[in-house]
């Protein structure tokens, strides 16, 4: 079990050292000069001046060799130095520091209510298969999987803020301002970001559940004449879990995707209406510093899943 | 030599024949959602292709003296706050819908069939350096590595296509990997070193057409995403640049006008629904159809 | 030693004294890695010196229980694995190091029937191609003519007619995926075919109906030589001229089948033969198991000595530091055990 | 232990009754009768074997008395008598099923490496139906657990009770599954192919073993294998199976020393035997089994059989009819002459 967990952790450090190179080489081997880019970012294509561009060259050591270049930002990386936004002229660092906990708040409750829900909708389809409970289960994973998150929002927006204005259309408060309000704002936010994630979760529990139900080894649990609750909890769901369990890290990822929209939707200030607005400024130093943060978090969720994992598959932990 | 010690009678007869393609057919149209889906599909096509037949209205011609009209007569859906026909952007959207969808899935496909293929087969440093190379990429959510890629590379449909297919190809290598992984454990594998094939032989001629079939049905589903993803980055204004006809930048554009007049974002984001839903279904009964556990077992 | 029984009745041994295949002392190590770097922590020992000789047109039967080493050693023969020591002689040429592209002109002599009819034989391809794609490969025939012409009577062979060839594998049952099978393994023309576990896998009544085959084959064809793997013993009885008895990647004892039946000398044969029914309830009346203690030490760390010694009923203190080698006890036995005094001959 | 191996007249009172038992799937393609009125009967602490080969409906008979059939099999007639109640008027989930799976009446299943739940210690499968019928609290029945994995010979066993399945080799795992099965000290074990996946003297082993553990608590077995030896040496009746139907049954010696079937026959002359003198020609039944969907009424072994008539095409599968021998019937309109002996 610990050789497992610390292969499972430096192979999670070799995939982030990738992480890195992508983000690093995503702007320097990809068409575009970074340097014409912030210049002309910076002054909205006016100015871009031969002796400018090599000013800010020299500046962003860009003028030097590309290994060297990497270490220093990684050296920068490595001590909370992000760069700074072409933008709004502020550190990076500085600039996540206030937006990540918006959207890290309402993304793990995202994940909470649809990795719960999720696995009891799927777990219920499962038995009761065939009948209606799975029927409207399965139907309405399928709309929760190929609904888009804008009309999901928009919907919401229409019937629950225009139409019966039982909750506000726009912005977020932190809990610790206004509680009631907060609850108000982050029910159709969690809502939009959630129904995916719910619904590939609750898919996969059936599927598991369906399958482990097939195990040879339930078919001895039946015959030990025990009853079908003590099947389902004690023989059928820890099984069943075990594929469940890596989705939570899948989720996480679909759910920081999600915060893109649904952020700029609802005119949330958080690191997903950070980056859209950033794209169409190319801002690239925010947009780097937020692929690097946000894949950071999944490679360390996706070690702790795959750890957990462990945890519950005994013939993991023996390997 | 021969025949005279075979005593015992030639087997003339193997199973009764059934056909494989009908059998496919089916189980694949047992669902009444899978016909739903593929009908949805073709008139999606049949749209995209006869777009200037269906279109009344230029998709592109902003007439301020009728916008933000409510459906009419002469404009089925009404029109947006340029003018233009809402009707005749939904219809011209298919094409760049699909446009987007097939040119990032047979980019991503095919590529991560090869790549998944080879790691597969070879295995060792050959599966570690690629596999690890898709656990980078994996490591970032869709819309956002399409963001990084966009935000270097500039809007526009070609870069949409190239930013999604970079995103999307783990997908293909991680299960062309994991398919070629267990057809490789096949006793025919086996068979072909056996009568002295060569490796690239075994692998394009035996390996490949065992393990391709979950990609086609990862194929169908994967375009229905692409295209969710790609109204996601037109709906955040970094896709497919305006006045180009998306259906996420026309949701994305009505969404101001969302209190008053809801079609205006509804029906794209409807349009992609469905879309959507219909590549899900037929892709669900696709892997239906062609479950090896289903197979052969008659 | 005890008079053999039934040798006047059993057909003289088939093959001439021509040798086709000499194995010396053949180990086959699988290495075991573990931790960060895949260290190389041990091996296990499949084939742990393995040593016989075969003349032309004879059958060997290679019996055991399953990680015994049988299917290895086959698996060795057709170089599907590379020996780790040891030589392997076929035809009077050292086989075992030749590298890929020397050997695979061989593969057409030397060739395989693998166990699952299911899984041998490619799904997307169909029953003709399968059985010709050894003709292709090593380029044995001319025109498309003669394709057709060799292809159709390796198909009356095995007994399929031959418009079975443009169908599916899916489309036969399990005895005839078998037989397409067998005519792969035949299409080169093969001296040695090794035959893994060929009917394990079918139903009591088309085992009969491979086994048949498999002989009418051999009758055929003086120089054809078999090297018959399975763990069942009356089946391997039935085909072979002599019967090589494995355990943990050693042979044990090899003789013919009807000394191996009346006069079986290593107390794991006898546990073996003990073991197996016989479909008579009057004689199974009178048949005294051995039943053997405990389980098959694992491959890894195999005893030291004789490797049964953990079980045997009879084992001396001597059997756990010295490794028995095969002696000859008799015309054509050879025993690998500490209590046996070579003689006879 | 070989006092088990003999052919003798059983002696004890018959305590399971099935009668004219059928057993559906319903499939895409139609209808698979795997069971198609099987009628048969145990005595107390005798040992029945049930032969044929894969996909005759020995198994899914015996999941039938159970009520352990997986979707989308059904029972659909028939009668299970089992101490005078007829079992399949209860629901498969009902409480007087659950009191006798298990209890009762146990079963151990052909695959030992995937009948253990991997995720459960094998203290705790022991343990719970140990809790549940006899009623035990948690110390007894670890205690029990204890004395029934030393019972069917797992060295240390007090330690290994927290060991999980992975852990133990696959002849290890049977003798779990039989101590499972013995738990509770059932009137009668169905053991479905029990050591099939197993080694040849692993297989010994084992049977050795599942007898002495069921002869020790005074129970009847029920084998069912498509192996004519194992039969041949333990069990004391013999009924042989072919597409859903019981073809012929009788007393042991009167299958293998005077069968009537041609199926029969040909099982017997197709198979190589270890006393055999080498050379002669096995005798294979020609053709393959028949697939079970829509089979017509006729005789089903008619395509294959060596002695089929006119008749057998025309009119309807025959009932079981006596031949010579005691409870010596046969399916046949034209049963093989008596043979042999």
């Amino acid at each position: 079990m610990v050789t497992y967990i610390i292969r499972r952790i430096l192979m999670g450090i070799l995939v982030l050292i990738l992480v890195s190179l992508v983000v690093f080489f995503a702007l320097r081997l990809l068409p575009g000069d970074p340097a014409l880019i912030y210049v002309s970012g910076q002054s909205g294509g006016q100015g871009v001046t031969e002796e400018r561009l090599q000013e800010v060259r020299k500046e962003f050591g860009l003028d030097k060799p590309i290994p060297v270049q990497y270490w220093n930002w990684v050296k920068g990386v490595v001590t909370g130095d992000l760069g700074t936004s072409i933008r709004y002229q502020q550190d990076v660092g500085k600039l996540f520091a206030q937006r990540f906990p918006v959207t890290l708040i309402l993304g793990f409750f995202s994940v909470i209510v649809s990795t719960i829900l999720g696995i009891f909708f799927g777990l219920v389809a499962a038995i009761r298969r065939g009948g209606w409970i799975d029927t409207l289960v399965t139907f309405l994973s399928y709309i929760g999987l190929t609904i888009p998150v804008f009309l999901l929002a928009f919907v919401l927006i229409y019937v629950l803020g225009f139409k019966l204005h039982w909750l506000p259309i726009v912005g977020w408060t932190p809990p610790w301002k206004d509680f009631g309000m907060s609850v108000k704002q982050s029910i159709m936010p969690v809502i939009c970001l959630a129904t995916i994630p719910l619904a590939v979760t609750a898919r996969q529990m059936r599927s598991s559940v369906l399958e482990v139900n097939n195990m040879d080894y339930i078919r001895t649990a039946w015959s030990k004449g025990l009853r079908e609750r003590v099947i389902v909890t004690r023989h059928i769901l820890k099984n069943s879990l075990i594929p469940v369990v890596t989705m939570v890290g899948i989720g996480v990822g679909i759910i920081f995707g999600g915060a893109v929209i649904e952020e700029t939707i609802f005119g949330i200030a958080g690191v997903g209406q950070l980056l859209a607005t950033s794209v169409f400024a190319r801002d690239y130093v925010v947009i780097q510093g937020g692929a690097l943060v946000i894949a950071t978090i999944i490679v360390v969720v996706n070690i702790i899943v795959d750890i957990s994992y462990g945890g519950l598959d005994p013939r993991i932990r023996y390997e | 030599m021969s025949e005279v010690f075979v005593m015992d009678a030639p087997e003339t007869v193997a199973a009764p024949r059934v056909s494989e393609w009908k059998r496919f057919l089916k189980i694949l149209f047992q669902r009444k959602l899978v016909v739903f889906g593929v009908f949805v599909l073709l008139c999606l096509v049949l749209v995209a292709i006869f777009a200037p037949l269906i279109a009344q209205y230029d998709p592109y011609k902003n007439d301020m003296a009728h916008s933000l009209q409510s459906p009419s007569s002469q404009h089925w859906l009404g029109t947006d706050n340029l003018g233009r026909d809402v009707f005749s952007r939904l219809v011209y959207g298919a094409r760049t819908a699909l446009e987007v969808g097939f040119g990032t899935v047979a980019f991503a496909a095919i590529l991560g069939v090869i790549l998944g293929l080879l790691a597969g087969f070879l295995g060792g440093w050959t599966n570690a350096i690629i596999m690890r190379a898709m656990d980078t990429l994996m490591a970032f959510p869709m819309i956002v590595l399409a963001l990084l890629l966009v935000a270097v590379l500039g809007a526009g449909i070609q870069n949409v296509i190239i930013a999604l297919g970079v995103a999307t190809v783990p997908g293909y290598t991680r299960l062309m990997c994991g398919t070629t992984l267990s057809v490789r454990e096949n006793e025919y594998i086996l068979a072909q070193r056996a009568i002295g094939a060569k490796s690239l032989r075994t692998m394009v001629r035996h390996v490949l057409p065992n393990a391709i079939q979950p990609v086609i049905v990862l194929v169908t589903t994967m375009l229905g995403n692409v295209i969710l993803a790609e109204a996601s980055l037109s709906f955040l204004g970094i896709g497919i640049k305006p006045p180009g006809a998306a259906w996420g930048s026309m949701a994305s554009a009505g969404f101001r006008d969302l209190g008053t007049h809801p079609l205006l974002s509804f029906a794209p984001a409807l349009a992609i629904m469905l879309v959507v839903f219909a590549f899900n279904m037929v892709g669900d009964g696709l892997r239906d159809a062609l479950d090896p556990k289903l197979r052969g077992k008659l | 030693m005890t008079s053999l029984p039934n040798v006047a009745q059993a057909p003289a041994a088939t093959g001439s004294d021509e040798t086709i295949l000499e194995v010396q002392d053949l180990k086959m190590y699988f290495p075991i890695t573990r931790g960060l770097l895949k260290r190389r922590v041990g091996d296990i020992k499949a084939v742990d010196g393995v040593s016989f000789k075969l003349r032309k047109g004879e059958t060997l039967g290679l019996v055991g229980e399953s990680g015994c080493g049988k299917t290895t050693v086959g698996r060795c023969l057709c170089r599907l694995y590379k020996p780790t020591a040891g030589q392997i002689w076929f035809n009077g040429k050292e086989i075992s190091s030749l590298p890929e592209k020397e050997f695979r002109p061989l593969r057409s002599d030397i060739s395989i029937i693998f166990q699952d009819p299911y899984g041998s034989l490619d799904p997307r391809q169909t029953a003709g191609s399968i059985v010709g794609e050894p003709l292709r490969i090593h380029k044995l025939v001319k025109s498309k003519a003669e394709y057709n012409e060799r292809l159709e009577s390796l198909f009356a062979k095995v007994g399929l007619a031959s418009n079975l060839m443009p169908r599916y594998p899916h489309e036969f049952s399990g005895g005839q995926r078998q037989r397409i099978g067998i005519a792969r393994a035949l299409a080169g023309d093969p001296s040695l075919i090794i035959c893994d576990e060929p009917v394990s896998a079918l139903d009591v009544s088309i085992q009969a109906q491979i086994i048949n085959l498999l002989m009418d084959l051999r009758e055929g064809q003086s120089e054809l030589t078999y090297i018959f793997i399975a763990h069942d013993l009356s089946v391997v009885k039935h085909i072979s001229d002599r019967i090589a008895v494995m355990y943990l990647g050693r042979i044990l004892e090899i003789t013919t089948p009807e000394e191996l039946y009346a006069n079986p000398i290593h107390p794991y044969t006898r546990a073996l033969l003990s073991a197996v029914c016989v479909p008579d309830p009057d004689i199974e009346a009178s048949r005294a198991r051995i039943v053997l203690e405990g389980e098959v030490p694992s491959p890894v760390n195999p005893p030291a000595g004789c490797s049964f010694h953990t079980r045997c009923p009879d084992a001396m203190p001597a059997c756990r530091t010295t490794v028995p080698t095969l002696k000859q006890v008799g015309n054509d036995h050879e025993v690998a055990c500490l209590a046996v005094t070579p003689g006879g001959g | 232990m070989s006092d088990q191996t003999t052919c003798g007249v059983p002696a004890g009172e018959e305590m399971l009754r099935v009668k004219d038992l059928e057993t559906q799937f319903r499939v895409d393609e139609g209808v698979v009768r795997a069971v198609n009125g099987v009628s048969y009967s145990l005595r107390e602490r005798e040992i029945i074997g049930i032969v044929g080969e894969s996909g005759c409906g020995k198994s899914v008979s015996q999941l039938s008395i159970m009520q352990l059939l997986q979707r989308p099999g059904k029972i659909v007639g028939g009668e299970v008598w089992f101490e005078g109640q007829n079992l399949l008027e209860y629901g498969p989930k009902s409480a007087e099923m659950r009191a006798i799976r298990g209890g009762k009446i146990s079963m151990i299943f052909q695959e030992p490496m995937t009948s253990l739940n991997p995720v459960l210690t094998i203290g705790r499968q022991l343990t719970e139906s140990l809790e549940l019928h006899l009623g035990m609290n948690k110390k007894e029945a670890r205690a029990r657990a204890t004395q029934l994995l030393d019972l069917v010979g797992i060295p240390s066993p007090a330690s290994r009770l927290d060991d999980y399945p992975h852990q133990f080799s696959g002849g290890m795992r049977q003798r779990v599954m039989i101590a499972i099965g013995v738990a509770c000290q059932p009137k009668m074990v169905i053991a479905d192919e029990p050591t099939t996946a197993l080694d040849c003297t692993t297989q010994a082993q084992l049977l050795e073993l599942m007898l002495s553990t069921i002869d020790a608590c005074k129970g009847s077995l029920v084998l069912v294998t498509h192996n004519l030896g194992v039969v041949a040496r333990y069990s004391q009746r013999i009924y042989i199976m072919y597409a859903g139907k019981i073809v012929e049954q009788g007393l042991c010696r009167d299958i293998f020393y005077r069968p009537r079937h041609p199926y029969t026959v040909g099982l017997l002359k197709s198979v190589p035997r270890l006393d055999e003198v080498r050379g002669h020609r096995l005798v294979p039944i020609v053709g393959t089994p028949p697939n079970l969907i829509d089979l017509p009424p006729t005789c089903a072994f008619y395509p294959r059989c060596s002695e089929r008539t006119e008749r057998c095409l025309t009119e309807p599968w025959p009932d079981l009819t006596a031949a010579d021998g005691e409870g010596h019937l046969v399916r046949c309109y034209n049963p093989a002459e008596r043979t042999g002996e």
